[in-house]
C-alpha cells in the first residue's frame, strides 16, 4: 500500500540526486538544473503531503505554485548570469571561476 | 477592523520601486540622479512613518502576516541601513553607468522582501519575501557587468544560494508535513499537540541549515568572502548588516514561536555554531590583505556573536540580538562606506590603498577607525554594549565557556582591525592630494560615527526599544 | 497490490531514471531533455495526487518555460562538440565525498521518514474545487506573498534583461 | 561643593578640550599645546580642590553624582571619590599636567598627539572616579586605544619596532581585560539574581554575599586581567617592550597612572566584591609578586637601555604593590596604595628626564653617556631624585610606601617578606650603577651639545619632585586620606571575612 | 630652662633648613651659601651646648622627650621626635663640634673648588640627618635618618663625581650599607610586629619583660646588621678605605668622626636589647675584635696616608662595638667621643698636607714636612699620640676603659687582642709619622703651612685630643661614666696594671717605628722580604674586594643573564609563540575557502549532514 513516506521518500531521492548533481557537474548550466531537481523534489512533497493530510484544502499546492514562480525567475535570472560571466571568460566552467579565494 | 495602513510601509516602498524602475525608463541619462534622490526622500518618508507607530500592530490574514514592535524594530533596520547606503553609493553608483536607476529599485526590492520576510508569521510568505530578497542580490552582485569579479561574486552567489534555499524548503515540507499547516501559530499549536517525528527534527534542522546560509554561520558561510569582496561595495555593505539582520529575524521568530513546541534542545546545537563561526571567522580574518574580504571574514564572526544571543534566549540575549543587529548597520555601513571612498579612489580595497589615508582623508580615516573598533567591542563604542548585552545574556544562561570564547576572540579580532588603523595613520601613500567626498557620503559617515559613539556611551534609549521588541516572546 | 500503486512505482521509476540521466549524461543537451521527462513525471505524479491544475502549471512552466529557457541558454554557450559539453568533476575525491554526503543526507532524511508514522490515504472529498480554494488563498490570506512574488517576477526579468544584454562599451 | 559637579568638570574637561582641539587647525601648534595645558591644569586644580575638600573625619564616598544610565542593566552614570581614589586621581592630573609639557617639543602632528594625550588622560581618570562597574570598565578599556594609536604614531623603534610594541601592549592588555569583563558579567549577573534587581553599582553589589566558589573563580578572573595590567609576574611581557617603543607622555602615564589602574581595580573591586576570594587567591598572588620583585629585579642588572631599566624596575616595584594587596589587612593596604601614587610620580618623572635626554640625543644605551652632570646639572637632579626615590630612600614617598606595606606583609608572609626586601638591594645596585653610568665620570666632549632643562622642561621636574618629596616629608597629607579610605572598605568587609595580621 | 628644651628641635632642622635654602635659591652665590651653612650649624653648635649644660648639670636620669605625629595608622606609628638624655647630649656635642670645625676648615680646604655650594649643602644637610639620627626617640625615625645620612655620605663619597674612582667608590658605599640596613630594616620590622611599637621608651618597658629568646635573638642579631654596614664591621667594612675618595674634611667629618660612630651609637641606644641576649653580646664582641686586628693589621702596610687614617678608622671603630659587646657601653661611648676628636684632627692634618702636596697622598713621596708645616706636623703628632694612647691623652684613657672593660668582663682572650691592636696601632701611626713628617725623602720642598683657617681648627681639635679624655678619667672621678651608663652595671675601678701595660705596648710601638723607619737600623726593604707571603697578604687585604667582586661576577651578574634570557626566550617566547600560533591557524584556515563554488556546496551539505545526524541522534535516543 503506498503511503505518504513512499512519496517523501521519493521526494527525497529527487532532492539527492539534484544535490550530486550540484557537486559533480562543472558545467553551470548543469548545477542549475540540479537545483531545479532539487525543487521538483520539493514540490512532490508539498504536493503529496497536502493530498494525504489535508485533501480539502490546497495548502501544499499554494506552497508549490510558489514555488514553481520562485523557481522560474531564479533560472531566467541564473541563466542571465551565466550568459554575462560567458561573454567574460568564454567559459562556463565552474571551476575556472575561483579568482576570489582565501 | 484591520488596521490595513499598517501594511503602508510595504506598499510604499513597493511602489517606490516600482516608480524608480519607470524613472530610469523615463528619464534622459542626466536625469537619473533623480532616482537617487527619490529613493533617499522615499525611504527616508517611510522610515519617518515607521518609527512614529512603532508601537502599534496588528495580526492580518488569520495570523499569516503580522506587525508588531518586533517587526517595526526590523523594518526601521532595514530602511536606515538602505537609506545610509544609498547616501554613501552617491559617487559609487557612477560605476553603474546607464543602469543606475534599476540598482536603485533592486535595492528597494531587496527592502520590501527582507520587510516581508520580519512581517511573515507563516511559511510560504517568508519563503517568498526572503526570495525577493535574495533574487535582488543575485542580480546586485552582479551588476558591475564590467568586472569579472562581480559576475563571478553573482554566480557563486546564486548556486549556493538556490542550493541552501532548496534546503530550506525541504525543510519547510517536512515541517508541513508534520503540522499540516504552514503558519507559525498554527504549527506550533500541531506541534505541541501531535507525537513527536522524527522527520520534524529532520524539517528543523535543514530550515536551521537553510537560513544559517542567510547569517553565514559556520559551516555555511563559505560563500561570504567571495561574495563580499567580489560585489559592489554598497551590495556587499547592504548584504551584510541587511540581508543578515533579516535572516536573524526570522531565524528569531520561528525558533522563539514555533521550535519551542519540539523536543529537540536546539540550544547547544547553535551554541556549538556560534563558538565555530566566532572563531573561524575572527581567525580567517587575520591574514587578510584586502580590506573588503577582511571585513567578510569579520561579518561572519560578527554572525557568530548576534547568535550568542539567540543560543543565550533570555531577555538580554534576545535584547542583545537586536541592539547588535542595530549597532551593526551604523558600525559595518561605516566602515564600508569609507572603504568606498577609497575605492572610488584607488580602484581596489587592498590595504595598501588604505595606508597614510589619515593625512589625505582625517575625517574618514577616524570613522574608518571608531567603527572598525566598535565591531571590535572596544567601549565607549556602540559594539561594547552590544556584546555586553549578549554575554550577560549567554552567561545568564548557563553559556560561561562561550563568553569566554566570544570576548576572547573579540580581543584578537582588535589585531586585523587595527592593521587597518596601521595603515592609515603610519602608512605612506603614494598621491598627496586629499580625498574628495560628495555631500551624501559625509551625511552618512557623519550619522555612522555619531550613531556608534551615541549608542556606545548612552545605550539606553535602544534598549529601551529593543524591550518593547522582545516582549512579545519572552513575558517579563 | 493495487493498479495505482503499481503507477506510482512505474511513474517515480522513470522520474527518478530521467533524473539520474540529468546528472550523469555527458551530453548538456541531453540532460537538459532528461530535466524535461522529469518535469513530465513529476507533472504526473501530481495528476496522480489528484492536483491537475498543478500538474498543468508543472508542465507549462517546467517543461515548457524553463526548459526551453534553459535549451536556450545551453545554445548560447555551446562548445563546437556537444559530446563532452557536460563533463563532470576531474578530481575523484569530489565525486566520492559529495556522492556520500547526498547519499548520507539521503539516507538520513529516509529514516527520519522511515521512522514517523504516517496517516493513510484518505478518500478524495467529492465536487473539490482546487482552483478556486487557490484563487481564494491567493487573493485572501496569501495576497502579500502573490504581490510579492508579482514584483518577484517583473524584477527577475529586468534583472535577466540587465544581465544579459551586458555593459555598454564605452 | 554641594551642586557644583566637580567631578564631572575634572573629568570631562580633558575631553572638552580634546574636542576643542579637533575644531583648530593643524599648523596653530601653539594654540593646541595652550589647550591642552590649559585643560589639564584646571583639572589638576580641581583635584587639588577635591583632595582638600574631602572630609577624611567622615569618609565614604563623597562629592557623588549618580544618573540613570542604562535601565534594565541598572548602569548609572556614578562619579565619588574616597579615600582610596582621591591620590590616585591627585596623581593622574599631576601626571597628566607634566605629561603634556614633557611633550612640548612634539613637532609633527601635533594635533593627533594631544587630541589622543588629552581622550587618555580623562579615560584614566574615569576609572577612578566611577563607583558603577559598567563605567569603570568603558573608561578601563577607552584607553586602550589611544594609547596603540600614540605609540605607532610617535613611538620609537629601538630594540623591538614601535608596531610590535604597540600591537603587544594592546591585544595582551585587551586580552586580559576579557578575562576581567567576563568576571564583571558573572557578578552582574549573579548579583542581580542575589538582589533581585540588575545593579552594577560597586557598593550595592558588595551588599550581595556571593557564594565562595563564585568568589574564588571570578577572583582568580579579577587576578588575570587587573594583574596583567599591574604587569603580575609572569603577565608582564607587555611593559619593558611596551614603555621602550612608547613616546614619553605615553610612558610617564602608562607606568605612572595605567598600571596602577590594576591595583586600585584589585582593591576596590576584587577586595569589596569579593573578600572570600581575595583571601583565597591571595597566597599565590603574593608568591607571584616575590617573582615581580626578584626576577623583574635582577633583570635590572643585564638592562642596558634606560627605558627597559626603568620599565623592568617597574615591574619590580608593582611587586610590592602587589604584597601588599595579597597580605590583606589596613597597614599592607594602606602602604600598597601609597606605593602606586609614590611609584607613579617616580616612574613618570623618570621618564620624563629619559624623554628629555633621548629627544636631544636620540640614544638611550646607558654606555653612550657618562658624566652628563657636566653638562646637565638640572636633569642630574631629577635623574638623582626619581633613582633616590626609586631606590626608597627616606625623605621621598617611595620609602613610606614599601615600609609600609613590609610593616604589613612581614605579619602575613614572613619568609616572603624578608625575601622580597631583599629587593631593596637589588634595586639600590642597578638604579646606582644607571645614575652613576649615565649622570657621573669624566665628562664626555660629544654631549657637549646637550641643553639643560630649561623653561617648560622644568614642569615635570618640579611637579613631580615636588609632589616626591611632599609624599615623603609629610607623609600624613596622602597616607591619612588612604587609612580613611582603607579603613572604611574594610569595615565594610567586616573583619570576619578577611585575613591578615589585623 | 624648659624653653631652651622646647628649641632642641631648631639643632637637627637648621641645618636643613641651610640645605633648603641653599639648593633653592642660594647655590648661584657660593660665599654666602657658606656662610649660611656654618651659620646654621654654629647655631646648632650653641644651643647643644647649652642643652649639654643643661644635662650635665642635673641628675643623670633626666630626659627631655617630644614628638609630632608623622606616619599613623592603626597598629604602625612613626613620630619624628626628639629624646633628649645624656647620651643624645654627648652625641650631639661632638656632631655639631667636629660638623663646624669642618665646615670651617672646609673653607680653606674647598677654596675655589667649582662645587663649593653644594659642598656646603651636602655638609648641611649630613649635619641635619646626623643630628636628626641621634635625638630620634623611636627606630623608625633612627632608620630614615640612617638612611638619609648614608646617602649624604654616597654623595659626600662621589662630590668629585668626574673621578670614576669616586663614582665607584660612592657606590660601593652605598650598596654595602644597603646590605646591613636590608638586616636593619628586618630587625625593625622584628620589632614592630612582635611589639606593636617602635618607640624606644616603651620598647625598653616592654623589652625585659619579654623573655623568648627564640625572638630577641634574631631581632638582636639583625639589628646589628645596621652597625656592621655603618660602621664598617668585617665583613662589610671594605666600603670604608674607598670612601677615601672624597674630600678629605668629609672623610674627617663622616667616615671617621660621626656616621661611621652612628653604628655605635645604635648599639648604645638599643643597649635594652641587646643586653638581653648575651649570645648576640658575644657576636658583637667578636666581630668588634677581630675588626680591630684585621683592620690594624691592614694598617701596617699601607702607603697611602688617608687609606692608613681609614684603617685605623676601622679598627677603632672595632674597638668600641668590641666594648659594646662586652657590656662596656661606657667605655664605647666614651671612645666613641675622644676618637671623633683625634681621628678627625688626624683626617683634617692629613688633608692639610694633601692640600699643599696639590693631592699627593703616598707617604713615601712625602717627607722633610715638618720644617715646612710645623702646626700640621704637631698637631698630628698630638693626634697620633691620643690615638696611640699615650697617657694622658685622651685615647688613653678611653681605650684602657675598653681593656679594662673587656678583662674585667672576663673576657681575657679580647683582653689580650685589645692590647696586641693597642701595640699595632702606635706602630703604624708613628711609621705614618716618621716617613711623611719627618722622613728624608725628598717630596716636601714646595710644601708650605696652610692658611689660618685650617689651622685653626686642628688647634681646636688638637687641644680637645688632649683635654676631653679627662672628663672620664680617674682623675675626675669618672664624670662621663657618672652619666652615662648603663643602669644596674657597676662600673669598675681602674686598674694601674692594665693602663701601664696599654702605655707601655704603646710605648713600644713607637719606639720600633722609630727604630724602623727613623734610624733604620733595620731596613723596612729587608722585612718585607722575609715575609713577603704575609706582607702580600696585607698589602692586598686579604683579597677580600678581590672575593666579593668575583662573587658578584659569578653569581650576580651570570644570574641576571640567565634570568634575562628566560625572561626574552621562555616568557616573551610564549607570548609571541601564542601569537604565531593563532596568526598561523588562521593562515592555514583561510585555504579552505579555496574559490570552488562546488566545494562551498559541499560544506553546505555536510553542515546539513551533520545536523541531521546530531537532531536524529538525540531522537532516536529518545525513542529507543
Amino acid at each position: 500500500m503506498i503511503g505518504l513516506n513512499h512519496y517523501l521518500l521519493l521526494g527525497t531521492a529527487l532532492f539527492g540526486i539534484g544535490v550530486y548533481g550540484v557537486f559533480a557537474k562543472r558545467n553551470a548550466i548543469a548545477v542549475l538544473m540540479s537545483v531545479e531537481l532539487m525543487l521538483n523534489a520539493v514540490n512532490v512533497n508539498f504536493v503529496a503531503i497536502n493530498r494525504f493530510l489535508q485533501p480539502d484544502a490546497a495548502l501544499g499546492q499554494l506552497f508549490a505554485i510558489f514555488v514553481i514562480v520562485v523557481a522560474a525567475a531564479e533560472v531566467s535570472v541564473g541563466l542571465a548570469l551565466i550568459i554575462s560571466i560567458y561573454r567574460q571568460r568564454q567559459s562556463v566552467n565552474l571551476n575556472d571561476f575561483n579568482l576570489m579565494k582565501w | 477592523m484591520m488596521y490595513y495602513q499598517l501594511l503602508g510601509p510595504e506598499i510604499a516602498v513597493a511602489l517606490l520601486g516600482l516608480l524608480v524602475l519607470a524613472c530610469g525608463l523615463l528619464l534622459p541619462a542626466h536625469g537619473k540622479n533623480a532616482a537617487g534622490y527619490l529613493t533617499t526622500i522615499g525611504l527616508a518618508a517611510v522610515l519617518a512613518a515607521v518609527i512614529l507607530n512603532f508601537s502599534q500592530g496588528a495580526i492580518f490574514f488569520a495570523g499569516v502576516y503580522q506587525i508588531d514592535s518586533y517587526t517595526n524594530f526590523f523594518r526601521i533596520l532595514f530602511l536606515s541601513a538602505a537609506l545610509l547606503i544609498i547616501l554613501m553609493s552617491s559617487r559609487y553608483t557612477g560605476w553603474f553607468g546607464e543602469r543606475k536607476s534599476e540598482w536603485f529599485s533592486f535595492m528597494l526590492f531587496a527592502t520590501l522582501g527582507m520587510m516581508i520576510m520580519v512581517g511573515a508569521a507563516d511559511l510560504i510568505t517568508v519563503y517568498v519575501g526572503l526570495e525577493l530578497m535574495t533574487i535582488s542580490f543575485y542580480i546586485l552582485s552582479a551588476y558591475l557587468l564590467n568586472d569579472r569579479l562581480s559576475a563571478e561574486a553573482g554566480l557563486k552567489y546564486l548556486i549556493i544560494g538556490a542550493l541552501s534555499s532548496a534546503v530550506l524548503l525541504f525543510g519547510m515540507s517536512l515541517v508541513y508535513a508534520c503540522s499540516g499547516t504552514t503558519v507559525f501559530t498554527g504549527i506550533y499549536a500541531a506541534l505541541s499537540a501531535g507525537p513527536e517525528r522524527p522527520v520534524l527534527l529532520a524539517g528543523m534542522v535543514m530550515m536551521i541549515a537553510g537560513l544559517g546560509f542567510k547569517i553565514s554561520a559556520v559551516p555555511f558561510h563559505m560563500w561570504t568572502p567571495d561574495i563580499y569582496q567580489g560585489a559592489p561595495t554598497p551590495v556587499t555593505a547592504y548584504l551584510s548588516v541587511a540581508s543578515k539582520a533579516a535572516g536573524f529575524a526570522v531565524l528569531a521568530r520561528i525558533f522563539l514561536s514555533v521550535f519551542p513546541a519540539a523536543s529537540l534542545d536546539w540550544h547547544p546545537l547553535l551554541a556549538v555554531m556560534a563558538a565555530l563561526t566566532i572563531i573561524i571567522g575572527n581567525l580567517t580574518a587575520l591574514p587578510q590583505t584586502n580590506v573588503k574580504r577582511m571585513l567578510a571574514y569579520s561579518s561572519i564572526a560578527q554572525a557568530g556573536y548576534i547568535l550568542v544571543g539567540l543560543v543565550a534566549a533570555n531577555t538580554y540575549g534576545l535584547k542583545g540580538l537586536l541592539f547588535y543587529a542595530m549597532l551593526y548597520v551604523f558600525s559595518n555601513v561605516g566602515a564600508f562606506a569609507v572603504t568606498a571612498a577609497v575605492e572610488v579612489e584607488a580602484g581596489n580595497a587592498d590595504l595598501e590603498s588604505f595606508s597614510g589615508l589619515s593625512r589625505r582623508a582625517p575625517m574618514p580615516a577616524a570613522v574608518l577607525t571608531i567603527c572598525l573598533l566598535s565591531l571590535a567591542g572596544i567601549p565607549p563604542l556602540a559594539g561594547f554594549a552590544g556584546k555586553f548585552y549578549l554575554f550577560s545574556g549567554a552567561i545568564q544562561a548557563g553559556y560561561l565557556w562561550l563568553a569566554f570564547i566570544g570576548l576572547l576572540m573579540s580581543m584578537i579580532s582588535v589585531y586585523y582591525y587595527l592593521n587597518v588603523a596601521k595603515a592609515m595613520y603610519i602608512g605612506t601613500s603614494r598621491q598627496e592630494e586629499r580625498v574628495t567626498l560628495s555631500f551624501p557620503v559625509q551625511t552618512a559617515l557623519w550619522i555612522c560615527l555619531f550613531a556608534t559613539i551615541f549608542l556606545g556611551v548612552y545605550p539606553g534609549p535602544l534598549s529601551e526599544l529593543t524591550e518593547l521588541a522582545v516582549r512579545l516572546f519572552i513575558a517579563g | 497490490m493495487k493498479i495505482d500503486d503499481l503507477v506510482f512505482l512505474i511513474i517515480s521509476g522513470f522520474t527518478v531514471a530521467s533524473a539520474l540521466g540529468v546528472v550523469l549524461s555527458r551530453n548538456i543537451v541531453h540532460s537538459a531533455l532528461a530535466l524535461i521527462l522529469t518535469f513530465i513525471g513529476v507533472a504526473m505524479l501530481f495528476f496522480g495526487l489528484g492536483a491537475s491544475f498543478l500538474g498543468l502549471v508543472q508542465i507549462l512552466v517546467y517543461a515548457g518555460a524553463v526548459s526551453v529557457l534553459t535549451i536556450f541558454a545551453i545554445m548560447l554557450v555551446m562548445k563546437p562538440d556537444p559530446a563532452s559539453t557536460n563533463p563532470s568533476t576531474p578530481s575523484r575525491a569530489t565525486h566520492i565525498l559529495g556522492g556520500l554526503l547526498a547519499w548520507s543526507v539521503v539516507v538520513g532524511l529516509g529514516m527520519a521518514i522511515g521512522f514517523s508514522r504516517w496517516p493513510s490515504l484518505p478518500a478524495e472529498p467529492a465536487g473539490f474545487d482546487t482552483v478556486g480554494v487557490l484563487a481564494n488563498l491567493l487573493l485572501g490570506n496569501y495576497v502579500v506573498a502573490f504581490e510579492a512574488a508579482a514584483v518577484l517576477l517583473l524584477l527577475a526579468v529586468v534583472g535577466a534583461i540587465i544581465l544579459a544584454k551586458g555593459a555598454e562599451k564605452p | 561643593m554641594n551642586g557644583f559637579p566637580i567631578l564631572s568638570v575634572t573629568l570631562l574637561l580633558p575631553i572638552a578640550g580634546a574636542l576643542l582641539i579637533t575644531l583648530v587647525p593643524p599648523t596653530r601648534e601653539d594654540l593646541i599645546k595652550a589647550i591642552a595645558a590649559a585643560c589639564t591644569l584646571g583639572s589638576l586644580v580641581l583635584s587639588l580642590v577635591v583632595f582638600c575638600g574631602y572630609d577624611q573625619v567622615q569618609g565614604g564616598m563623597q562629592m557623588t553624582e549618580a544618573i540613570p544610565w542604562v535601565r534594565d542593566l541598572g548602569v548609572r552614570y556614578a562619579l565619588g571619590v574616597d579615600g582610596i581614589s582621591i591620590p590616585l586621581l591627585l596623581l593622574t592630573n599631576l601626571i597628566g599636567f607634566s605629561a603634556v609639557y614633557a611633550s612640548w617639543h612634539t613637532g609633527e602632528r601635533v594635533k593627533e598627539f594631544f587630541l589622543l594625550l588629552l581622550l587618555l588622560i580623562s579615560g584614566v581618570m574615569g576609572t577612578f572616579l566611577a563607583t558603577d562597574l559598567f563605567i569603570f570598565f568603558l573608561f578601563y578599556e577607552v584607553v586602550v586605544i589611544p594609547i596603540y594609536l600614540l605609540v605607532i604614531m610617535f613611538g620609537s623603534s629601538q630594540r623591538v619596532t614601535k608596531e610590535y610594541a604597540g600591537m603587544k601592549l594592546t591585544i595582551y592588555l585587551l586580552i586580559g581585560s576579557a578575562f576581567l569583563l567576563v568576571g564583571l558579567i558573572i557578578l552582574f549577573v549573579k548579583g542581580r539574581a542575589l538582589l533581585g534587581f540588575p545593579t552594577m553599582d560597586i557598593n550595592t553589589l558588595a551588599g550581595a554575599d556571593f557564594p565562595v566558589g563564585l568568589q574564588v573563580f571570578v577572583y582568580c578572573l579579577m587576578a588575570l586581567g587587573f594583574g596583567t595590567l599591574l604587569s603580575m609576574f609572569p603577565f608582564h611581557a607587555w611593559s619593558p617592550d611596551g614603555y621602550a617603543g612608547a613616546p614619553t607622555a605615553v610612558s610617564m602615564i602608562h607606568a605612572g597612572v595605567l598600571k596602577k589602574i590594576g591595583g586600585y581595580g584589585l582593591i576596590r573591586i576584587g577586595l569589596l566584591l569579593l573578600p572570600a576570594g581575595a583571601r583565597y587567591v591571595a597566597p599565590v598572588i603574593a608568591v607571584l609578586a616575590l617573582g615581580n620583585v626578584v626576577y623583574a629585579g635582577i633583570i635590572c642588572l643585564t638592562q642596558k637601555d634606560l627605558k627597559y631599566i626603568v620599565g623592568y624596575s617597574s615591574v619590580s616595584h608593582m611587586g610590592y604593590v602587589l604584597l601588599g594587596i595579597a597580605s590583606v589587612n589596613l597597614i599592607s593596604l594602606n602602604g600598597a596604595v601609597m606605593m602606586m601614587f609614590a611609584h607613579g610620580v617616580m616612574a613618570a618623572l623618570f621618564f620624563a628626564m629619559i624623554g628629555n635626554l633621548y629627544q636631544q640625543s636620540h640614544t638611550r644605551n646607558v654606555f653612550d653617556f657618562g658624566g652628563l652632570a657636566h653638562q646637565m646639572p638640572r636633569l642630574a637632579v631629577g635623574f638623582m631624585l626619581a633613582g633616590l626615590a626609586s631606590l626608597g630612600l627616606p625623605g621621598t614617598a617611595n620609602f613610606i610606601g614599601e615600609f609600609t606595606i613590609f610593616v604589613g606583609a612581614f605579619g602575613v608572609y614572613n619568609v616572603l617578606t624578608i625575601l622580597a626586601i631583599s629587593g631593596i638591594v637589588i634595586t639600590a645596585v642597578y638604579i646606582l650603577r644607571t645614575l652613576g653610568g649615565v649622570l657621573f665620570g669624566p665628562r664626555r666632549p660629544e654631549w657637549d651639545h646637550l641643553q639643560d632643562l630649561r623653561g617648560v622642561d622644568m614642569v615635570p621636574l618640579l611637579v613631580l619632585g615636588g609632589a616626591i618629596l611632599v609624599g615623603g616629608i609629610l607623609p600624613f597629607t596622602i597616607m591619612d586620606p588612604i587609612n580613611s579610605g582603607i579603613g572604611q572598605l574594610l569595615g565594610q568587609i567586616g573583619p570576619g571575612q578577611i585575613g591578615g595580621i589585623l | 630652662m624648659q624653653d631652651l628644651m622646647s628649641l632642641i628641635w631648631l639643632i637637627p632642622v637648621l641645618p636643613f633648613l641651610a640645605f633648603a635654602s641653599i639648593g633653592l635659591l642660594l647655590h648661584r652665590w657660593p660665599r654666602l651659601s657658606a656662610a649660611v651653612s656654618i651659620a646654621a650649624i654654629g647655631a646648632s653648635f650653641l644651643l647643644s651646648l647649652l642643652v649639654a649644660i643643661e644635662i650635665f648639670g642635673g641628675d643623670p636620669g633626666r630626659v627631655f622627650e617630644m614628638s609630632v605625629r608623622w606616619l599613623e595608622m592603626p597598629g604602625l606609628k612613626v613620630d619624628m621626635g626628639i629624646l633628649v638624655d645624656p647620651l643624645t647630649a654627648v652625641m650631639l656635642l661632638v656632631v655639631t663640634t667636629v660638623a663646624l670645625l669642618v665646615q670651617v676648615y672646609s673653607l680653606g680646604y674647598m677654596e675655589g673648588d667649582p662645587g663649593w655650594a653644594s659642598y656646603f649643602s651636602y655638609q648641611s644637610i649630613f649635619a641635619g640627618s646626623m643630628l636628626g639620627l641621634v635625638v630620634a626617640n623611636n627606630f623608625g625615625q633612627l632608620f630614615v635618618f640612617w638612611e638619609l645620612v648614608g646617602m649624604c655620605s654616597y654623595l659626600l663619597i662621589g662630590f668629585w663625581f668626574g673621578k670614576p674612582s669616586a663614582r665607584d667608590a660612592a657606590i660601593k658605599a652605598f650598596v654595602t650599607n644597603r646590605i646591613g640596613d636590608f638586616g636593619f630594616l628586618l630587625g625593625i620590622l622584628f620589632l614592630a610586629v612582635v611589639f606593636g611599637t617602635l618607640d624606644f621608651g616603651q620598647l625598653a618597658a616592654l623589652i625585659p619583660a619579654y623573655h623568648n629568646l627564640a625572638v630577641l635573638l634574631p631581632v638582636a642579631i639583625l639589628l646589628f646588621f645596621g652597625p656592621v654596614g655603618k660602621s664598617a664591621q668585617f665583613p662589610l667594612h671594605v666600603w670604608l678605605p674607598d670612601a677615601m675618595e672624597g674630600p678629605t674634611p668629609v672623610s674627617a667629618l663622616i667616615h671617621a668622626a660621626t656616621m661611621v660612630a652612628a653604628g655605635v651609637y645604635l648599639i648604645a641606644r638599643a643597649f635594652f636589647i641587646f643586653s638581653q641576649v648575651p649570645q648576640a653580646m658575644l657576636l658583637i664582641a667578636l666581630v668588634g675584635g677581630f675588626t680591630a686586628l684585621f683592620a690594624a693589621s691592614i694598617a701596617l702596610v699601607q702607603n697611602d696616608i688617608k687609606r692608613i687614617l681609614a684603617y685605623s678608622t676601622l679598627s677603632q671603630l672595632g674597638y668600641m662595638v668590641m666594648a659594646m659587646g662586652v657590656g662596656a657601653m661606657t667605655a664605647g661611648m666614651f671612645h666613641l667621643m675622644t676618637h671623633a676628636f683625634f681621628k678627625s684632627l688626624l683626617f683634617l692634618a692629613a688633608g692639610s698636607v694633601i692640600h699643599t702636596l696639590h693631592g699627593e697622598q703616598d707617604i713615601w713621596k712625602m717627607g722633610g714636612l715638618a720644617r715646612k708645616m710645623p702646626i700640621t706636623t704637631w698637631t698630628f703628632v698630638i693626634g697620633a699620640l691620643a690615638l696611640a694612647g699615650i697617657p694622658p691623652l685622651a685615647g688613653f684613657w678611653s681605650k684602657d676603659e675598653i681593656l679594662l672593660g673587656a678583662y674585667a668582663g672576663g673576657y681575657t682572650g679580647l683582653y689580650l687582642l685589645g692590647s696586641l691592636v693597642a701595640f699595632m696601632t702606635a706602630f703604624y701611626m708613628f711609621r705614618l709619622i716618621f716617613t711623611a713628617f719627618f722622613g728624608g725623602n725628598k717630596g716636601g720642598e714646595h710644601a708650605h703651612e696652610s692658611a689660618p683657617v685650617m689651622t685653626g681648627p686642628l688647634v681646636i681639635l688638637a687641644v680637645l685630643s688632649v683635654v676631653a679624655g679627662l672628663v672620664g678619667s680617674p682623675l675626675t672621678g669618672n664624670y662621663f661614666g657618672h652619666y652615662i651608663s648603663v643602669p644596674g652595671v657597676a662600673h669598675h675601678p681602674a686598674n694601674p696594671v692594665i693602663m701601664s701595660v696599654s702605655s707601655l705596648l704603646a710605648l713600644a710601638g713607637i719606639g720600633l717605628a722609630w727604630l724602623i723607619y727613623q734610624k733604620q737600623s733595620v731596613q723596612a726593604e729587608d722585612l718585607r722580604q722575609r715575609w713577603s707571603p704575609l706582607y702580600e697578604l696585607l698589602r692586598h687585604k686579604f683579597y677580600i674586594d678581590e672575593f666579593y667582586a668575583w662573587l658578584g661576577k659569578t653569581f650576580v651578574d651570570s644570574g641576571a643573564r640567565a634570568l634575562e634570557w628566560i625572561d626574552l626566550k621562555l616568557v616573551n617566547g610564549a607570548v609571541n609563540g601564542l601569537a604565531y600560533l593563532t596568526g598561523w591557524s588562521g593562515r592555514t584556515l583561510r585555504y579552505i575557502v579555496n574559490g570552488q563554488v562546488q566545494s562551498y556546496a559541499i560544506w553546505v551539505v555536510f553542515g546539513v549532514a551533520l545536523l541531521l545526524a546530531t537532531a536524529l541522534m538525540t531522537v532516536f535516543t529518545v525513542l529507543v
